[in-house]
């Protein structure tokens, strides 16, 4: 516990200590050094004793429950949508919908967004699969064309062809803003302004946004955005979808259920306003609670705390990595340009046989394609392996990584 | 929980004895609005003329709150200027909106007062709001169709 | 603590202190007695503590995870697919999809199973609003009819036109196993077989019968089968489709994203064998892991057990509301033709003033239309008040909802 | 946790230098696989010709088990009889998803004993069997479209 870096969270320690995970031992007695944050983030104490309490003293069903504890449990919910709302800076707590995850999310949106023959979606070839295959569906129903921006050689996108891209014809552009497997951060400020210059609405993947950068869907100028609980030190089974309130009203039910209507008969039915419209069945309750109170400990940390020390991270991670010999990085190799998911190859080891070698040492990362095919296409590669930090990551683990790396290689006896 | 501050006499009584029910002509608009939690439901016309609330008529299905508001809504919008209308209806919404915090004035709101321990049962204040929000989407859409 | 009736669970007191929420005092220092669990169920302590450790030392992503967490992860997450499949009685673990709950398992089926014009789905007017709502959708996109049986005074499904209802053109039945405003058990062995002797693909609603009953879905003959976990002592943000492994490799994808896909390019992608098809992004992972300890939990007392418990409960209650002026039961009022939710009207209050006076005595129900709005229309109600026993159900509470209800009378001064 | 029981020299000299590898003429059946959560890949043909397995040819993306796995299955085959290569595949699956327990048997498996160890990482197990599988779909439709 010697390196200190400029921007680190002071506190990281204390940090540390909320998250009992960061405590357990594996196979040999070796700690755990958990690289693998942009797939799943570790959770905090509090957050999981929030929801024990919810489950243990306030649990029955919301909005249609009038008792006690009915409404303890539509305060706790309709609080965390509160929450939510002030953590991405919405006008209006009527835009933000709980759905299961970002996946689902976006699937929304591609199911009720209305396409034809004629019309184009725009998205990018670093998207997560996600962002990918809702629009390939929704374009092979309603027979729109699927356009992508590429991507260039040092990991940016490719904005040359900007202009014939997005036209008139284009209704929705669809990007992420921090690349899950190149860790580039995008323009999403300018790809929203291009899409409404042409009239087609703009959609964020926040998902690997939401856990390291301040979002303010105001400043960016979006129309959609999405993001992940779980890895935003929330729990599974919760995302978010965020939307302009006009738009969203305008939209078609997605999933038809109990919750989000106004009145039904057995020939036909009509339909609640956003959120509810969209909020079909009984929602991940539980789960709303638990993303709420991890919000609140991201915001009590600051949310450009987290990005310093993110950052930091990164610039040295970035520095550890370029003294294995035979690894290289995909993606920017500025800190400041990317987010804290680092992709890289060693020559003469595949990406699973690293991450097996690394994992036998306690370093936990991710091989293979990330959910991102086309983007591991891009750059000539099948699969790549992945290491993440988060706010609870320290120089150490950096150090133990890098070290691991250097094991692999003699492991695989390579010069 | 106070039972007593939210079934007020007041309300049992406009609940058993509700003014103004019915639907009546003429009228120059009409909706049904829904609460999709619980299914009460109110069908609901406006009269409007010379800028007065000359009638609001309605057809109601609920429980006593939501009926009890709906008879005490329309005796105190009837013969009132649309915009003094408008803002009743405003003082009645802070009352319910304010958790039981806003102390309700009875020169304006007359029986409405009895509507104040309400709000300390959030469950239950969509349901004093119900006729209220339909009057007020009557209101805007009977003044929109005299002007355009 | 005197009545003991036959059928009762033996450990009934053991039973409760299971349920750390059963020891909830409410406003005024009342207990809670706990009638609304056909809305949601409340967890034992062995739920959540699964769930605690879950997130406190395996948490991780699933399936893509290579490292020690991620295999514990997987395990525990695949681990509680068995349970499902064993719970059901399934032919393969394959069969059983992990949706975030009811509604959205009876949606996937309404948006993947093809209709077309001139095709028929034949649902029933006792059905819950999430299995009304997405037929009414699907039929309303494809062109296809909407038909539905009718409910006798009684409350039993009406099949005196089913010939004439399931014919030819029928492509789908779908129907609940046991309703939850009438309590009505229905033929679901019988309705199958009329949808097989068509042609037509069977779907059980279960919300309300895998709470309480034994679920064999080779027994019943059915097609697909839904349930909820939050019913089921599991946790919210889980739910299961079951189908036949040949049925739900033929249905095209429902959401596209990560994990449902077998090969992703820009141009196109090919998609994954059930289950993972129809599991598009990070799943609900401590959801599934609780809803297996919670259907353990279940097997543990034994579903012959509960069923026989809340037969005696329902019996003792029917007895007990009979005994209130005024009061008057809609369903079967036979104990052993029906489920344990008894809805019913009292005669001067309205359903919502019910439940408010007995909630101020700690007794919590539900009101309203409990998402059946054309089954209340049946019977000329806009609205009912709903007891719901489950497990943790005692005699001495049904005693409190009976003097409640007595109380409620007084309190509007009737008779 | 012991890497030496998963890596094993055999399977590191099989990934080094690949048996068979190379895409040949003829075959009667093409089959390309997929581990979805991982991307390893296999495009395998099969040439079956009198009930015997003439040649298994293969071009393959992955790791050092997926790869080694391609080439020791290709080296059991090739040459036998149809039935008794089904037999070797049963044999190595049991062994694979025996999660070290079940002993293999050398002279049935030759280099795919040094398979023993994978078996006791879940997580690899999927990547020693991806060319197995593959061969086995191939195979099987080789075997359909000769039947008509
Ligand atoms: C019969 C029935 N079907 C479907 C549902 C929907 O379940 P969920 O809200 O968990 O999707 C319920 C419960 O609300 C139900 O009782
Ligand atoms: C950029 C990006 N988009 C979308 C997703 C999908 O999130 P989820 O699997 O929680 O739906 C992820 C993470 O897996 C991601 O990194």
């Amino acid at each position: 516990m010697s390196v200190t870096l400029p921007g680190l969270l002071p506190e990281l320690e204390v940090i540390r200590k909320d998250f009992p995970i960061l405590e357990r031992t594996l196979a040999d007695g070796r700690p755990l050094v958990y690289l693998d944050s942009a797939n799943t983030s570790q959770k905090p104490q509090v957050v999981i004793d929030t929801m024990v309490d919810h489950l243990e003293r306030h649990n029955a069903n919301i909005a249609r429950a009038m008792h006690q504890l009915g409404a303890e449990a539509t305060e706790a919910y309709e609080g965390a949508r509160d929450k939510v709302a002030a953590f991405v800076n919405a006008p209006s707590r009527n835009e933000v919908i709980f759905t299961k995850n970002a996946t689902e999310a976006l699937n929304l949106l591609a199911r009720t967004i209305e396409l034809g023959p004629g019309d184009n979606v725009v998205i990018t070839e670093m998207e997560h699969h996600s962002n990918i295959v809702p629009w390939q569906l929704a374009c092979e129903r309603s027979g729109a064309e699927l356009r992508w921006f590429g991507v260039t050689d040092d990991g940016h996108l490719d904005l040359s062809n900007a202009d014939a891209l997005v036209d008139e014809h284009t209704k929705v552009v669809a990007f992420t803003w921090v690349s899950n497997m190149l860790g580039t951060v995008n323009p999403v400020g300018d790809l929203s302004a291009r899409a409404r210059a042409v009239g087609a609405v703009s959609v964020i993947d926040a998902s690997q946004a939401a856990p390291q950068l301040p979002v303010d869907v105001a400043a960016t100028g979006c129309d959609f955005l999405v993001f992940t609980g779980h890895k935003t030190v929330g729990p599974t089974g919760i995302g978010v979808l965020w939307g302009r309130e006009d738009l969203l009203n305008a939209l078609p039910p997605f999933h038809g259920g109990g919750e989000m209507i106004e009145t039904v008969t057995m020939q036909r039915s009509t339909y609640a306003r956003a959120p509810h419209r969209f909020e079909a069945g009984t929602p991940p309750i539980v789960e709303a609670v638990g993303l709420g109170a991890a919000l609140d400990y991201l915001a009590h940390i600051g949310m450009d705390a987290v990005h310093a020390h993110e950052q930091a991270i990164t610039a040295y991670a970035l520095e550890g990595l370029a003294t294995v010999p035979g690894l290289s990085v995909l993606g920017p190799l500025d800190a400041a340009q990317r987010g804290g998911a680092i992709s890289f190859e060693l020559e003469g080891v595949h990406p699973h046989d690293v991450a097996q070698v690394l994992d036998s040492r306690g370093v936990a990362i991710r091989a293979g394609h990330h959910c991102a095919k086309p983007a591991h296409a891009r750059f000539g590669v099948q699969s790549s392996s992945r290491m993440s930090s988060y706010l609870y990551t320290t120089p150490a683990e950096i150090d133990a990584l890098v070290e691991a790396l250097e094991y692999t290689r003699s492991y695989f006896k390579l010069g | 929980m106070d039972l007593d501050s939210l079934y007020q006499e007041i309300i049992l009584d406009h609940y058993k004895n509700p003014h103004h029910k019915g639907l009546r002509e003429p009228f120059e608009a009409e909706v049904h609005h829904v609460n999709p939690t619980c299914g009460d439901e109110v069908t609901l016309r406006v009269h409007l003329s010379e800028g007065v609330v000359q009638d609001v008529s309605y057809d109601a299905l609920g429980c006593s709150i939501s009926q009890a508001a709906a008879s005490v809504m329309t005796d105190l919008v009837i013969g009132k200027p649309v915009d003094e209308a408008m803002r009743i209806h405003g003082e009645f919404l802070a009352l319910m909106q304010g958790k039981g915090t806003v102390e309700p004035d009875e020169e304006v709101l007359e029986d409405g007062i009895a509507f104040a321990g309400v709000a300390k049962f959030p469950a239950r204040v969509k349901c004093a709001l119900l006729s209220w929000m339909a009057w007020k989407d009557a209101t805007t859409r009977s003044l929109e169709a005299s002007h355009g």
